[in-house]
């Protein structure tokens, strides 16, 4: 199957603008490739590069001597909480994905987050939710709320994470466009933070985790594409389903292997997989990366490099292993009977390169990938019913000595019972960590 | 006192049983991983809570064909105390260590709180030291923990008072309202015939300090302690 | 050669599955429904002679695909 | 009548079940397993006429039963 032509037509189907393309043609000095080009649109989709939210999301504060790994800088961001301890904790959203298959989308946003989350070295001990959905007056939503619902009750459940809090809102902005954001919080030791960069040139790029299929991927970029014999439904690529067994023995296997020093580099692959952790490891590092996809396992036949780039299946990470130290990483993954392989290396060329059974299929310096997206202004207007709420302070809240009390009070009539218990459990927990290490940290 | 404490693909309470037994109770506990074949010099074996990989097919059906099994069932057949709580429980069922087996919840929910439980009876291992009529308060949190077994084999639990631990309300009662699983006749906990194998879907190990809401669930460690206590005393004399 | 194995709740077991599914249907309006029953379907893909796969997917069903204490199972060869 | 429903995941689909489960009968020796894949079976007994309980039926596979968007159904009427 050869790639289609790059096409006005095809640019726009990927989401681009005709000045993105010109950007893009700037930063190769020529034309992208086909794959380049689905490269290119997954790193510039607002989804990966926050093109639109940028300004707004730089307006957090992000700054204190507390905070040792800012927001937006790393897989998760990290806050000092005494006695050598901290918390590694971040939210996400996964609206499009639970729009298509709640109970599935929901769950990977879940899965999702909790990698983002021991991705920095950190165990994960709580979940929390924010979801939005239209009116439950119709069918169709309440079929999304209780889907969404039951995926992350579902993820969490098995992994033994428990979700302690949420919040939700019914509107009809929402119809059809629910909002579900998952939110995991980790607790380590400073010096178990781990970092997504591709540092020491030479050092081995390894892929952990199932094998990569057509999960997930763009059914726009598709529509172009000529039909093979295999069925139409493989061509579209397919929703991503969850597997928390899996995740489960990824998290422990990472940690386990987070404990040996023999990791100079971690980040999982969320949105846009391979493309977005060997970019944005290389560009932090301010290194380059060289990949070959024959390497990738793949879970269907006949893959393109496209689509083993774009891919969107769960639960993998990519590992930046200090050279010499391959044989400690192999043990790891193999008592956990993880699939693993070792698919590149660490080049100070800055490029990112990929190239499937030594041919080289994508060349793109990687730091202008990951970090040089357009940034656009968008016009805004600070709504009425924000004033009385931007009048409010935190001093108007009673301290208290009871928090897992002042929990459930806060939640008057709400469904939440059934889950105090762990409320209660989880701020002990957190109150425990500060107190004994021992008691929460890891081998 | 040395404890294993087995490690399947997927377990998630065994770092809540190393701590309760080490840091708790001043014991040492050891993580025995599932492809060992040997346990090693143990006084007894602790299975803890979890979802042994991914709850594929049954509750426990996989894990219980892993080589530290066939360990664990030599070690019973030898007289050693096997405990195995939730999973574990589930686990002993599956490999034919108690009678019986657990199912998907009569709600179809997953229950995560706390509840009262009832011990049946003193005449065990692992209830030895549970003053009369106390009413221990222990968290559970299980989606398929409704304990089921023919009628011929409960009314052999039943005469042989193998039925170590009731769902109860706050008065002691056995009702279906306190039943958070639809368990037969309430059963949260069984032994073996010879006493030495016990498994429970409520969670001690996540019940043994104040701080965590309760510390009910010590009195189930402290008498499997006290028995090994015993036993050891018994053997040196 | 393909093995497809319908592996039942035993009649005595409880089965609340089958119990929300009928209700549910019964609440979307589909009338005469009697009885509802959920149980697991397998199909193993399996190369090799079809005497001894039936031996191999018997043993199999009875050891670990199945529980016998509250599952009954049945399975054919194609 | 007897309505017998077996409930698949779609082939694109990943499947995590029937993979766990292909790799434990793997571990436990048997051999030449090609594919596992784990899904789901129901009874349904309903009176009527055949060819509107096979309407309904396949409504309800539809609209409740199954997940159209992950797996793919088949039944038969006995
Ligand atoms: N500068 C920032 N400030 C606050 N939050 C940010 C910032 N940058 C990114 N985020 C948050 O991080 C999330 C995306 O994380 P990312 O690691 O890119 O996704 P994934 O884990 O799916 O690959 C977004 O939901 C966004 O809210």
């Amino acid at each position: 199957m050869s790639d289609p032509a790059i096409t006005p037509e095809l640019i726009k189907q990927h989401g681009l603008t005709p000045d993105e393309f010109e950007r893009i043609k700037g930063i190769l000095g020529r034309e992208p490739n086909y794959t380049e080009l689905g490269i290119f649109s997954v790193m510039w989709s607002e989804h990966c590069s926050y093109k639109n939210s940028r300004p707004l999301l730089k307006t957090f504060p992000t700054k204190s001597p507390k905070i040792l790994v800012g927001a937006g800088e790393e897989n998760a961001g990290i806050i000092d909480i005494g006695d050598g301890l901290a918390i590694a904790f971040k939210i996400e959203s996964h609206n499009h994905p639970s729009a298509v298959e709640p109970f599935q989308g929901a769950a990977t946003g879940v899965g999702g987050i909790i990698r983002d989350i021991f991705t920095m070295g950190a165990r994960p001990v709580c979940a929390v939710d924010s979801l939005r959905f239209g009116e439950l007056t119709s069918p169709e939503v309440r079929r999304l709320f209780s889907g969404v619902v039951s995926g992350i009750a579902h993820y969490g459940n098995c992994f033994g994470i428990p979700t302690i809090a949420g919040e939700v809102y019914f509107d009809k902005v929402y119809e059809g466009n629910p909002l579900v954001n998952a939110f995991c919080l980790g607790v380590l030791r400073h010096d178990q933070i781990a970092r997504g960069a591709a540092k020491g040139i030479g050092n081995p790029v390894f892929y952990v985790g199932p094998a990569t299929g057509r999960d997930g991927l763009a059914g726009a970029a598709f529509a172009s594409q000529d039909l093979t014999e295999e069925s139409a439904e493989q061509q579209r690529g397919a929703v991503q389903v969850g597997d928390p067994f899996m995740e489960k023995l990824v998290m422990e296997a990472c940690l386990e292997l987070l404990a040996t020093d023999a990791v100079a580099g971690i980040q999982d692959m969320g949105a846009a997989g391979l493309t977005c952790s060997t970019c944005e490891t290389a560009a932090r590092a301010g290194t380059g990366i060289e990949i070959d996809l024959s390497k990738v396992p793949q879970r269907a036949p006949n893959m393109t490099p496209y689509e083993i780039m774009l891919s969107e299946s769960q639960e993998r990470m990519l590992i930046i292993v200090k050279k010499g130290r391959e044989a400690e990483v192999q043990r790891i993954f193999d008592k956990w009977d993880l699939p693993w392989a070792e698919i590149g290396f660490v080049t100070d060329s800055s490029r990112m390169v990929v190239k499937n059974h030594g041919q080289p299929v994508a060349d793109i310096p990687a730091s202008k990938l990951a970090d040089e997206a357009p940034i656009y202004q968008r016009e805004f207007k600070e709504p009425e019913y924000l004033k009385p709420v931007r009048a409010f302070t935190l001093n108007e809240v009673p301290d208290t000595q009871d928090a897992a009390g002042n929990l459930k009070t806060c939640s008057p009539g709400q469904p939440l019972p059934r889950r105090t218990g762990f409320i209660a459990n989880t701020i002990i927990w957190c109150a425990m960590a500060r107190r004994s290490s021992q008691a929460l940290m890891l081998r | 006192m040395n404890f294993a404490v087995l490690q399947f693909p997927a377990s998630n309470c065994d770092q809540d049983a190393v701590h309760a037994l080490r840091n708790v109770f001043g014991h040492s506990a050891r993580l025995l991983w599932h492809k060992e074949t040997s346990l090693g010099d143990v006084d007894a074996v602790l299975i803890p809570g979890g979802f042994s990989y991914g709850d594929y097919l049954r509750t426990g059906a996989i894990a219980r064909f892993s080589p530290v099994m066939q360990a664990v069932q030599t070690f019973a057949a030898n007289g050693g105390l096997v405990l195995g709580i939730c999973n574990g429980f589930q686990i002993l069922c599956e490999a034919g260590l108690l009678p019986g087996a657990l199912i998907r919840n009569r709600s179809l929910q997953f229950r995560c709180e706390h509840v009262f439980v009832k011990t049946v009876t003193k005449d065990s291992p692992f209830t030895g030291q549970v003053p009369d009529g106390k009413l221990m308060r222990i968290p559970i949190a299980h989606g398929e923990g409704c304990y089921f077994a023919d009628e011929e084999t409960i009314s052999r639990l039943k005469s042989n008072n193998q039925i170590l631990w009731q769902y109860v309300n706050d008065k002691g009662e056995a009702t279906e309202v306190a039943n958070p699983n639809g368990s037969v006749q309430n059963i949260a906990g069984i032994c073996n015939e010879r006493r030495n194998v016990a498994g429970l879907m409520p969670h001690p190990e996540r019940a043994c300090e104040p701080l965590l809401g309760s510390a009910d669930g010590r009195l189930i460690f402290e008498s499997f302690l006290n028995y090994l206590q015993n036993k050891n005393v018994a053997k040196a004399a | 050669m393909k093995a497809k194995i319908i592996i039942t709740p035993k009649k005595a077991v409880l089965d609340p599955q089958g119990k929300t599914v009928q209700n549910a249907l019964e609440h979307m309006g589909y009338q005469g429904i009697s009885a509802v029953h959920v149980g697991k379907y397998l199909e193993i893909e399996v190369a090799g002679d079809k005497e001894t796969i039936r031996k191999q997917i018997d043993e199999a069903c009875h050891k670990i695909l199945s529980n016998p204490v509250i599952e009954d199972y049945r399975f054919e060869l194609e």
